[in-house]
């Protein structure tokens, strides 16, 4: 772990914790843009390049707009808070997530610490990715088409504003 | 502590905020953003295991990650869209109030 | 009814030219009951329709008898007994099956002439007879439906079929007797006469269901395979029955109980005199003629049975006891008859002595002897009877002889055939027919191998019976007139059946005259010659003797005590002065009635107190002992109900629903609630799985 | 020596990198480089909006500014000075922070895209195999920018602005994407220096220039009109609509702010007629053969430049799209044909050499062209305009 991916890992658990402690919205959208970003520098950091650009493409180009749009569709950024914006049973929630990072932490460290690989760094080209798209994965890659424009038109159809309401 | 448990306890961190905010926060989007957050966590495990696994050249990890993010980017859209529309429908977006599937 | 076969015959007997008689022979009882059925339809005020009715039938029925009686006539005539037979089968019920069927030959052929002809006399007397009577509709009902149950017992080839018309002559006898049921006596007299007469039946009916039993059919002649056919007759024979008895002389017995019952015999007599309360026709029908004639028919029907066993000339213990029944019977009654004052109770205990005469006769003497003497005295008693009736009539309904008398001038017409019955019946010698078949039971007692008593005795009765008989004639006829109002002579619907009557009283004796015995020979299939060889009998000459002597004895005797004298009707009777406590005995019947009231009766009081006891403290408190049981366990079953059930279940399940309300709060409907729970199963689930790989 | 002039920028580098220690050299390499791209695009941008301003001046039949330096030469030096001496402007209720992020990211995000772009012979900065993924991924984050500035400046008018801009751009990002694939398609490789070494050829005296293929011309139609509509330029510049809503997503921006939007705006400009030459026009190669003694970059930046006329030229004679008018031509007649055109690449390059595939894919273009176009002229989008009023 070198100490540009501390640095990276920091930013990115920075932005998560934004994320989830911010009160206005948009700020929170905003930390999780940038949580993205931050994991996607990682998975560079992790010579991944093929996967960081496109978690840039997706994420930080995509899905932050589409939160971003959530929010100011439901008006969410400007109701004010009456509850505070944590639900009542905060602590509970709390309390699990923090038993669920402990048990995770507790199997990582007790597994994987055996598996210490010293692995070249796996100069994984465009060209190998598009032969294993098209090789291996060429029914995944199908299906995730398919998954992608039912997806879309779903989102669509839900999120349309249908003729009567507007009456 | 080898690279790879360094990377793997920084996704699990990720993942338990991502659970945390998905747990305590009221805001449907919010809940979101942290099942997102959740689901990033397991792509940054997945090219770790890659990286550090014993045949990066078999691409299966980075290939998983990529087909991952590609759902994750659709299950988004479908969750915000619904969230959109059950905020047209109930005119809010607070989760403890969307409880009309109540047993 | 399943005609099953035409007729079996006797290999030996050849029918006539045209179709067998038997077929329909059936005819002859069938004709009357329709007839009684259709008057019973009619209205009481349709008199003429119902008298039409009943004397057409009965006459149809005379012409068809006679009919028959001429094709046996004509069989016997060429030498060939005839005995057809048309049976068929009534019931089946599984492998067992009844034959019902109905028998031709000479011993219900001269029954059938018997029976209609007389019957139909009587019904003409009773047109006269019942005239003022408003009943008269429901009277010829009852009197057809009799003859046709009668006709039906004389032509039955079952004993089962015997039985049944058996029983419905019994019911006849009880309707007609209880006519006037409006008098109390007469109602008590026909349930009497019912009851007894029951008595006898349930002895026949164990008898008819015993030989059921051993020889497996009812039928007397069924081709070889009836039940008075030789083949059944030894199997009974076989079979033993206690006491020394054979099955045959056991199922004798038992029917001849049945007969006696139905027959007025000693045991069984008590209920012949108080059937008189009926109308006098009915007594002369059935008390007289045929009802009682029928016990005898009976025992000459099944007298193959009763006879089986006895070597050549011997007798068996039935006829023996049919004997001394017989004999006892008449004697006993003839003497009971002198101390009476009643007319008809007087013939009423003369025709229980002449009935002892024929069981005698038959016991003693043969089918032949017997059936003669009860042809000739269903004649001259049934004569007897209608003249007394007439009497009555006469009278204005009054019966007491002491307040009558002289009547031999005012009521010719009926005086003089009312005397040749008397005659007859008494014996008087060579004229009458009445000498002729009493002087056959005589003889045939003269010689009946076993004992001497019973000739006695019978000679006794001979004199008894004139004596009474001229005791009776002198109180109603000679004298003077000693009732109120003065006697007018009947109508001559009333008397000419009287003379009919008559003629026959002195003719039919002809048939059965020593010299020309026609009768025992037209009954027995023998062939009968005109020869007065006859007389030379030994002995034959020096009985007929004895008894015209005892004869002329008892009228002398009578006349001697009665004759003229008319006396007073409060004055005792002559007798009674001679010996007051013989009258007083003779006259209350020996007190019978009361020996019964004492001991049968009095029995059945007692335990009929003993079943009423037993039901009601017994059953019946088993029964509310069961409801108390019942009442205490739904008492159980409701407090169970109430506290464990409900209490128990019921909550128990009540339980269960707020748990399961308990368990529905967990669908709070929150999403992150469900996040939650999700991800603490995941981090139990971890760890145990890493607790257990630890392991 | 016409190889030294090439490559004299690079040879300038290498001799720079020279002085430092060996660990550091590929770095400070890369330093320079940025040095170079930070300092030269700026320029470049001054002289643009001195040309846009003169050739729209010109255009409409007027000088552009003549009064600042001889012929205006210093109008673009004035405009500087003046967006660095005004006073920045805060709007109290704005999101200070977000605030002032959103023009860094934007100018910044920007200039990223020139980290790929082959400007000349060997003048890459860095030869990224997925080049033209990594420029897309840059691209794509600018939405975010231009979202955060028109929102945290809490004016209807800017949210308003914002949103139209996020909208067209994303609708716009899409037929981008589709009619590059069909060079990448061709070339089978993402890097932008090999697709220009594959169009660096010459038969007779012609280049392979990917635009006079029939894919490629009708590829580079899509990408022209995407581009436009990606910089909010001329024809699709509703989100600074002036009549409407103001200047748009940075209306409450004023001074330095305002100044770098306007930068950055120029210089997502420049990058992406940057692509637009890699892909299409052969990027520094020469136009005909024999031109070839003549520096690469010159070739590249005198297609840069050309590109710029053409967007003033544009900005000078076409008429604003209504907002549905721009949407509807985004997603019903820009991406189908380029959907069309990836397809036709790929017959394209199935079909081999020979005349066949000329006519061929020219006509199924043409008629494609056709048939899409007038159904789009005859739907109302393009008719009188239908008003639709709340309720």
């Amino acid at each position: 772990m070198s100490v540009i991916s501390y640095i990276l890992a920091a930013i990115t658990v920075g932005g998560g914790l934004a994320a989830v402690l911010l009160k206005n919205m948009v700020h929170c959208a905003l930390a999780v843009s940038l949580a993205f970003a931050g994991l996607a520098l990682l998975f560079l950091d992790l010579d991944a390049q093929f996967a960081g650009f496109v978690q840039i493409l997706v994420y930080v180009g995509a899905v932050a707009i589409l939160v971003v749009f959530a929010i100011l569709l439901t008006r969410s950024s400007e109701t004010p808070k009456d509850g505070g914006v944590f639900s009542p049973t905060w602590l509970a929630g709390l309390v699990v997530a923090a038993a669920v990072f402990a048990v995770i932490g507790w199997a990582v460290l007790n597994s994987v610490g055996g598996l210490s690989y010293e692995t070249a760094v796996p100069a994984v080209t465009v060209q190998q990715i598009g032969q294993e798209l098209m090789g291996r994965y060429v029914l995944p890659l199908e299906i995730v088409a398919l998954l992608l424009t039912v997806a879309t038109i779903g989102a669509v159809i839900v999120a349309m504003h249908e003729k009567e309401d507007a009456k | 502590m080898t690279p790879l448990a360094g990377y793997l306890l920084v996704a699990a961190l990720l993942f338990s905020i991502g659970l945390a905010g998905a747990l305590t926060r009221r805001n449907a989007i919010l809940v979101l953003i942290g099942i997102e957050l959740m689901l990033n966590a397991a792509n940054l495990n997945l090219i770790a295991f890659w990286r550090y696994g014993p045949h990066p050249e078999a691409l299966t990890g980075m290939m998983f990650a990529i087909f991952s993010i590609a759902v994750a980017a659709a299950e988004a859209a479908v969750g915000l869209g619904l969230v959109i529309s059950i905020h047209r429908h109930a005119q809010t977006a607070d989760l403890d109030e969307m409880n009309r599937m109540k047993g | 009814m399943l005609i099953q076969e035409v007729g079996s015959f006797h290999p030996q007997y050849v029918d006539g030219p045209f179709v067998t008689v038997a077929n329909f022979l059936w005819l002859i009882p069938a004709l009357p009951i329709v007839a009684s059925g259709m008057i019973a339809l009619l209205k009481q005020p349709r008199r003429r329709a119902a008298a039409t009715l009943s004397i057409g039938s009965l006459a149809c029925s005379l012409l068809l008898a006679l009919v028959a009686f001429a094709h046996v006539l004509g069989g016997w005539a060429h030498g060939q007994a005839v005995r057809e037979t048309a049976n068929f089968t009534w019931l089946r019920a599984g492998a067992a099956q009844v034959d019902l069927g109905w028998v031709l030959d000479p011993l219900s052929a001269v029954m059938l002439v018997m029976v209609t002809f007389v019957g139909l006399l009587i019904f003409i007397y009773s047109l006269g007879y019942m005239e003022h009577d408003e009943n008269f509709t429901r009277f010829f009902c009852f009197l057809s439906l009799f003859a046709g149950a009668m006709l039906g017992v004389v032509i039955s080839n079952s004993l089962l079929l015997l039985f049944m018309c058996w029983e419905l002559v019994g019911l006849t006898s009880y309707l007609l007797i209880g006519f006037w049921y409006q008098r109390p006596s007469a109602a008590a007299a026909a349930k009497k006469a019912f009851l007894t007469t029951r008595v006898g039946d349930i002895f026949f009916l164990l008898g008819m269901v015993w030989l059921f039993s051993q020889t497996g059919t009812l039928l007397f002649y069924d081709g070889g395979a009836g039940s008075m056919e030789s083949e059944a007759l030894t199997g009974l024979l076989a079979a033993h029955a206690g006491l020394g008895l054979t099955a045959a002389g056991a199922i004798g017995l038992l029917i001849f109980a049945g007969a006696a019952g139905k027959s007025g015999q000693l045991p069984l007599h008590v209920w012949l005199p108080d059937a008189m309360e009926g109308p006098t026709p009915v007594s002369a029908l059935i008390h007289a003629a045929t009802m009682v004639a029928a016990g005898v028919y009976l025992i000459a029907r099944v007298y193959p049975l009763m006879q089986a066993g006895s070597l050549a000339g011997g007798t068996t213990t039935a006829l023996t006891v049919v004997t001394w029944v017989g004999a006892a019977t008449a004697l006993f009654a003839a003497l009971i008859a002198v101390a009476q004052n009643d007319i008809k109770r007087i013939l009423a205990y003369s025709t229980v002595s002449q009935l002892g005469y024929m069981m005698a006769g038959l016991g003693m003497g043969g089918v032949a002897v017997g059936m003669f003497h009860l042809i000739t005295h269903a004649f001259f008693k049934a004569l007897l009877f209608m003249g007394a009736g007439s009497v009555i009539h006469g009278c204005h309904e009054e019966q007491d002889v002491r307040r009558m008398g002289g009547l031999k001038s005012n009521m010719p017409s009926t005086f003089v055939p009312y005397a040749i019955g008397m005659l007859a019946l008494s014996g008087f010698p060579l004229l009458f027919s009445g000498f002729w078949s009493k002087d056959g039971i005589l003889e045939a007692a003269q010689h009946w191998s076993m004992a001497k008593g019973p000739f006695y005795m019978l000679v006794c009765g001979a004199l008894l019976t004139a004596f009474y008989m001229t005791r009776q004639v002198s109180y109603v006829f000679f004298g003077k007139w000693r009732g109120d109002g003065h006697a007018h002579e009947s109508p001559k619907v009333m008397t000419i059946p009287l003379a009919i009557l008559a003629f026959f009283a002195i003719t039919l004796g002809a048939v059965g005259t020593p010299a020309w015995p026609w009768f025992r020979a037209f009954l027995d299939d023998r062939a009968a010659e005109f020869s007065f060889g006859g007389f030379h009998e030994p002995g034959l000459l020096a009985l007929m003797a004895t008894s015209s002597l005892a004869v002329f004895l008892g009228l002398g005797l009578g006349w001697w005590v009665y004759g003229n004298k008319s006396p007073q009707a409060e004055e005792p009777d002559a007798l009674e002065r001679a010996a007051p406590p013989v009258w007083v005995v003779l006259h209350n019947k020996f007190y019978i009635d009361e020996l019964y009231g004492a001991t049968v009766i009095a029995f059945y009081a007692w335990w009929a107190k003993a079943a009423d006891w037993l039901d009601r403290r017994v059953w019946g408190g088993a029964v509310a002992l069961a409801a108390l049981l019942f009442r205490g366990g739904a008492h159980l079953s409701r407090l169970c109900d109430t506290y464990w059930v409900n209490g128990g279940f019921d909550k128990g399940c009540e339980e269960l629903a707020n748990g399961g309300g308990l368990l529905a709060r967990v669908q709070s409907g929150r999403v992150q609630s469900y996040l939650r729970l999700l991800a603490l199963a995941v981090v139990v689930l971890a760890a145990i799985l890493i607790w257990s790989s630890r392991g | 020596m016409v190889e030294r002039l090439d490559q004299l920028f690079v040879l300038l580098s290498h001799w720079l990198v020279s002085f430092l220690p060996a660990g550091l050299q590929q770095a400070g390499g890369i330093l320079i480089g940025v040095v170079v791209i930070v300092c030269l695009y700026p320029a470049l941008f001054a002289i643009a909006v001195l040309m846009e301003r003169k050739g729209l001046g010109r255009m409409q039949n007027r000088y552009g500014p003549n009064r600042v330096g001889p012929y205006g030469i210093l109008q673009p030096v004035a405009d500087g000075i003046k967006s660095l001496t005004k006073e920045d402007i805060v709007p109290l209720s704005a999101d200070s922070a977000v605030h002032f992020l959103a023009p860094l990211v934007v100018v910044v995000t920007s200039f990223m895209g020139f980290a790929v772009m082959p400007m000349g012979r060997n003048m890459v900065l860095v030869d990224l195999d997925a080049g033209l993924l990594f420029y897309f991924a840059m691209g794509a984050s600018t939405e975010l920018a231009v979202f955060m500035a028109g929102w945290s400046s809490r004016n209807k008018y800017s949210l308003l602005g914002a949103m139209r801009a996020v909208a067209q751009m994303i609708s716009y990002e899409v037929p981008l994407l589709l009619s590059s694939l069909a060079v990448v398609m061709i070339t089978g490789s993402l890097s932008l220096t090999k697709i220009v070494a594959a169009q660096n050829s010459y038969t007779g005296i012609f280049p392979h220039w990917y635009i006079f293929t029939p894919w490629g011309f009708a590829g580079f139609l899509m990408y022209a009109i995407s581009t436009t509509a990606e910089t909010n330029r001329s024809p699709f510049d509703l989100p600074e609509g002036e009549s409407e809503i103001v200047a748009g997503y940075h209306t409450e921006y004023s001074g330095f702010k305002f100044a770098l939007f306007f930068l950055g705006e120029y210089v997502a400009m420049f990058s992406i007629s940057g692509l637009g030459t890699t892909l299409f026009l052969g990027g520094w190669s020469a136009p005909f053969s024999f031109l070839t003694w003549i520096p690469s970059w010159i070739w590249f930046f005198s297609k840069l430049m050309l590109s710029i006329c053409v967007f003033i030229w544009l900005r000078g004679t076409l008429p604003r799209l209504r907002q549905d008018q721009l949407m509807n031509f985004a997603w019903k007649f820009v991406l189908p044909l380029s959907l069309l055109n990836l397809l036709v690449a790929a017959m394209w390059r199935f079909l081999g050499d020979g005349w066949e595939r000329w006519v061929f894919c020219s006509a199924v273009l043409l008629v494609a062209y056709v048939v899409v176009g007038l159904q789009e002229m005859r739907s109302d989008h393009f008719g009188p305009r239908s008003y639709r009023y709340v309720e």
